[in-house]
């Protein structure tokens, strides 16, 4: 078995140097680390032939803190708010992975309120991630007020968060054996509201960027990425169910309440950046639907099974657990050696990564300017993919 | 589809695949050299077709002095995932 | 909408991994002629025009806070976590035993508690508890695994300063016992003694910063007798008195 | 209340006799009596220009930055002075006092020159424009033909400035900004023909005079409403404003050809960005809705008369501050097209739109076929 490996500098030998003196030659360019693509520190390199890509080779790990390693040292509990430092748009469903690696490790029993409250958290996460994504992709085009109308929904939830959770982007609220609180008192209400006020605001997005000629010209038909090529990538979430996949664990995989909701899952028909966008655009509706049908009937129920400061017991073997983020799937892989409550290896699965590697099936052939949109609809968190 | 059943069908495939005992899904392990091919096989074949690989990772046994790789691969047209440890 | 035809969101049922699951895809481009296409783009772009105008005219559904100016205004939920700090009971005393629990609990060890033996009575009981916000990550992990309620999570969120070492607070103003111990001691006296103001580490005051130029140390609260006997018997003034604890 | 008929009068006095005295006549008439009155004069259309960008540069700014605020459901700047007026100052002197940073690869004395080339198109054009019945710098006679030619040669400072930065990302924004502004030149004289051929005059104060019985968007059976939107689109372009703004292109090119430049050189390139967009909007009311000229309707004397109250300048003013409204409001809806999209529109949509729409216009003229035939 050979593995051939390129490094980067040999990726970065031009494919051929002009025979003619005015023959056009094939150059180099850094988008980022620091580009205002990359929302973060993402390093693409592409090759280009005037503006036409050539390739894209992604150069992530600017951003990498080693958090896999770290949470060697840690307890599972501590692990938690390491998770809300991944894809810090998805933080509730982040810790949501953990904690079911760990209550399946552990044989941790929730019941139907938490499970309900954690469902309900993540949901409303994902139409607060898809309205921001929704605005940085209308910044990414150049439509610079749709990115501060996505900031404002943004906030409309953010508040509601804050209210139960304490905090804003880093939750550290599912837990182990439950929630970190019971939801607010005035969590039903509110979330309510803002249901009821998001459903226009979407109809809102739809007029001012998805009617847009100009959005539809830049997003149709522009980074074709087939059902096939985006398993084989490994794509998850809505980049592969633009592609006409159905995957959505949260149909595939019985965790949380999303069994006892009626939602569709949202595919595209061809796969191109609009099919992307749009899919996002409906999954905000879909979750609308999951909301508006869990938040009239959240069961009673004790809303933490565990004490706190009892260790979390996980026998030996091998444990992977995986929820639908915003992005995709995340997963965590643990190997718990039965000793101590800290896991031996933990292996977090990110969406974002696979995500990311798409774009070098995805770019070449197109131009500069299609890389923004074809970057922008992969919704990339960098955080997440160095990890 | 569970191990004992994966095993069997990854030992008529592939000779030396033993299950791995204590994980939470079905799981085999396959000898280094055999990897590819099992790999292959565990895609192509109409009845298994795993072909998306969710995740790979390695675990580092410094102790006994080896590292497994560790492929989790799903199948979309059955649903199953796999974990193989090898 | 233009170029699109909302008729066009299909609901349909599709098999993936044994299960059939329902679908609903995505609007696609309506194949309509040149002349309507070009309609419908204009129509598109000028109700985006209409959509911005509207916010342009209706200076009611302005977000925007001031913010330093609407510091008296902002309002945070009561959950809110901003700064690690002790709670105190209606005396003044805090409620922290010394157990650690919530040192061993926080993920990167931004807590540290120093205990030391009570002079008087030989138990274990709380001496320093040195929080370092520079490395805090506000997870509420040191609150949930109290258990004696001793802290809380505070609404205090600008704790900018020019000098890192500032960022290390020492959180109890008394050291000794908790309040709880404190109230099985019946002399006065003997609890005065159990009981010393941190001057330097009480309240909110940097621990390495304390040293710093141009930087007043806040005094710890004055140890008031928690206990009603003791308004027979005043205490003489304290020399470790200072302005409150904020 | 008693001076205000009375401006207005000497203002259409001079305008139906059409004696209009523009500064470079007033200097030309001196020169052969006093040559110092002719500096003076010299001096006063020089102060009134720098005077004129200065205004512009800090109002401009500040409009476009409220008025983005506020469709953005923001507040802006509000800080400096009330509600923010003195912000755009502020950060004026802050770029005037900011390091002046000057790539080491750079071509250096092309890149020093390259902001003030992109500041000076502007400028030049500023002096051909009239204000008002009485305030124009220079009337040439063949004004449209000078303002399509100095107005060409702003691409130069954009391409000097991209290559010369020597970053493959300026020079990507630089040769768009080429291609760009000089294919939408094309449809914006097209369509700037159509109002020389209804006026009949190149000058552009007798383009302005010739539209007295009404304003040629209105006059040539739906030609000028064509040549107006073809205008406007492409002046849009030529002044790289979203959805046009491919040479800065934010989140392709970081800044485009601008991105090495830092405090004086970029303000130039900034302001430049805003005097273009004043032009545009000032050559916009000028050609197609009547410059100075009052809103008259038909025969309606009375709303006419009290049309005709309103001063010729605040007309002007009026009239421009709509056109750069309507082109930032562009900005603050608009996504951004894709370079050969942008190609695509102008050569495939635009061009032969204003062929067509010349050749028609031609027509027209030809059978006098437009509404309110000059006398």
């Amino acid at each position: 078995m050979t593995v051939t490996i390129r490094t980067l500098n040999e990726l970065l030998q031009p494919s051929h140097l002009p025979a003619h003196p005015l023959a056009t030659q094939e150059y180099f360019v850094n988008m980022g680390p620091q580009h205002p693509i990359s929302h973060g520190s993402l390093r693409l390199v592409l090759r280009l032939d005037g503006e036409t890509v050539k390739e894209v080779i992604p150069v992530p790990g600017f951003v990498h803190r080693g958090v896999e390693k770290m949470c060697e040292s840690l307890t599972p509990r501590q692990i938690v708010p390491y998770t809300d430092r991944l894809d810090y748009l998805s933080a509730f469903m982040n810790n949501w992975a953990i904690t079911r690696v760990v209550e399946t490790a552990a044989g941790i029993e929730s019941n139907e309120r938490i499970e309900t409250i954690r469902t309900l958290m993540s949901e409303l996460q994902r139409i607060q991630s898809h309205a921001l994504w929704w605005g940085v992709t209308g910044m990414d085009l150049g439509a610079f007020t749709a990115f501060l109308y996505g900031f404002r929904e943004r906030e409309v939830i953010s508040e509601i968060f804050e209210e139960t959770v304490g905090a804003r982007l880093t939750m550290n609220y599912i837990q182990p054996g439950g929630v970190m609180y019971d939801i607010h008192p005035n969590f039903v209400k509110r979330v309510k509201d803002v249901m009821a006020y998001m459903k226009p605001i979407i109809d809102e997005y739809d007029t001012l960027l998805s009617g847009n000629v100009i959005l539809q010209e830049r997003c149709r038909n522009i980074g074709i990425l087939s059902p096939e090529k985006a398993i084989a990538l490994g794509c998850t979430g809505p980049v592969l169910r633009a592609s006409g996949v159905p995957y959505d664990l949260r149909k595939m995989e019985n965790y949380g309440v999303y069994n006892k909701v009626d939602f569709n899952v949202v595919v595209g028909a061809v796969g191109d950046c609009w099919d992307r966008y749009y899919v996002r655009m409906q999954e905000m509706r879909e979750s609308i639907r999951i909301v508006e049908q869990l938040i009239d009937s959240i069961p009673e129920g004790p809303t933490m099974t565990l004490r706190y400061n009892l260790p979390i017991e996980m026998p030996e073997g091998t444990y992977y657990s995986q929820v639908e983020t915003a992005r995709g799937v995340f997963g965590a892989f643990l190997v718990a050696e039965g000793k101590s409550e800290k896991p031996y290896p933990l292996h977090f699965r990110s969406p974002n990564y696979n995500n990311l590697w798409s774009v070098t099936a995805l770019a070449p052939g197109w131009r500069v300017a299609d890389i923004i949109a074809i970057l922008s609809s992969l919704d990339l968190v960098i955080p997440d993919i160095d990890r | 589809m569970d191990s004992e059943e994966l095993l069997d069908i990854v030992e008529r495939i592939e000779s030396g695949a033993t299950k791995r005992e204590k994980s939470d899904r079905p799981a085999v392990h396959v000898p280094v050299d055999r990897l590819l091919s099992a790999m292959r096989r565990l895609r192509n074949y109409q009845w298994l077709s795993f072909d998306m690989l969710v995740t790979h990772t390695a675990i580092d046994w410094p102790d006994d002095n080896r590292f497994e790789l560790v492929y989790l691969l799903y199948s979309t047209v059955h649903g199953h995932l796999l974990e193989r440890p090898q | 909408m233009s170029f699109m035809d909302f008729t066009d969101l299909r609901y349909e049922k599709r098999t993936l991994g044994g299960k059939i699951l329902p679908v609903v895809v995505c609007p696609r481009f309506n194949p309509r002629s040149q002349p309507m296409r070009v309609f419908d783009a204009v129509k598109g772009l000028l109700q985006g025009m209409r959509l911005t105008l509207g916010y342009l005219l209706s200076p009611s559904k302005i977000v925007t806070q001031q913010y330093p100016e609407n510091r008296a205004t902002l309002k945070f939920p009561e959950r809110y976590r901003a700064i690690l700090k002790f709670k105190y009971d209606e005396n003044g005393l805090h409620k922290c035993t010394g157990c650690k629990n919530c040192e061993v609990a926080c993920p990167n060890a931004s807590i540290k508690v120093i205990t030391r033996d009570s002079v008087i009575t030989e138990d274990h009981e709380l001496d320093r508890y040195i929080w370092r916000l520079d490395s805090c990550m506000f997870c509420n992990a040191c609150v949930q695994a109290c258990p004696f309620d001793a802290i809380e999570m505070g609404h205090a969120f600008e704790n900018a300063v020019y000098d890192r070492r500032l960022l290390i607070y020492g959180l109890n103003p008394i050291a000794g016992p908790a309040a709880s111990a404190l109230e099985n001691e019946e002399d006065p006296e003997v609890r005065r003694r159990m009981s010393d103001p941190r001057t330097i580490l009480g309240g909110p005051i940097p621990l390495n910063g304390a040293g710093l130029p141009n930087l007043k140390p806040v005094a710890a609260a004055p140890f008031v007798d928690p206990l009603p006997i003791a308004v027979t018997d005043p205490l003489p003034p304290e020399d470790g008195e200072g302005e409150e604890v904020s | 209340m008693n001076s205000a008929p009375h401006i207005i009068q000497i203002a259409l006095g001079a305008a139906s006799s059409w004696q209009v005295k523009t500064v470079s006549e007033r200097a030309a008439d001196a020169l052969s009596s006093n040559i110092w009155e002719s500096i003076a004069y010299m001096a006063v259309a020089l102060a009134a220009v720098g005077l004129l960008i200065t205004f512009l540069g800090l109002s401009l700014i500040y409009v476009e930055r409220k008025l983005a605020a506020h469709f953005q459901c923001r507040l802006g700047p509000m800080r400096v002075g009330p509600h923010g007026i003195f912000q755009t100052l502020a950060d004026t002197i802050k770029l005037l006092v900011k390091e002046d940073i000057i790539p080491q690869e750079a071509d250096k004395p092309m890149h020093l020159l390259a902001p003030f080339l992109c500041l000076a198109v502007p400028v030049l054009i500023l002096g051909v424009v009239p204000y008002s019945p009485m305030t124009q710098i220079a009337d040439v006679n063949i004004g449209v033909l000078f303002v399509t030619a100095v107005g060409g040669f702003g691409v130069m400072g954009i391409l000097l400035g991209g290559w010369s930065s020597n970053n493959k990302w300026s020079m990507l924004g630089a040769m768009r900004a080429g291609a760009q502004i000089i294919s939408y030149e094309v449809s914006a004289t097209l369509a700037l023909l159509v109002v020389v051929l209804f006026a009949g005059t190149m000058s552009l104060a007798g383009i302005v005079e010739s539209q007295q019985q009404g304003w040629w968007i209105w006059r040539a059976h739906g030609v000028g409403i064509v040549a107006f939107i073809v205008y406007v689109i492409a002046s849009t372009a030529e002044i790289n404003r979203t959805p046009f703004d491919i040479p800065e292109g934010e989140s392709e090119l970081t800044a485009g050809f601008h991105t090495e430049y830092s405090g004086l050189r970029f303000s130039f390139f900034f302001l430049a960005e805003f005097i273009n967009m004043f032009v545009v909007a000032a050559l916009t009311s000028t050609l197609f809705l009547g410059g100075w000229m009052p809103f008259h309707i038909g025969e309606w004397e009375a709303f006419n008369g009290v049309m005709d109250l309103v001063p010729p300048g605040v007309w002007f003013v009026g009239k421009s501050s709509f056109i750069i409204f309507v082109i930032m409001w562009f900005r603050w809806t608009f996504p951004r097209l894709r370079v050969d999209q942008l190609m695509h529109l102008e050569w495939k949509v635009l061009l032969p739109i204003g062929l067509i729409n010349l050749l028609a216009a031609a027509l027209l003229v030809l059978r006098h076929l437009y509404f309110f035939p000059a006398a």
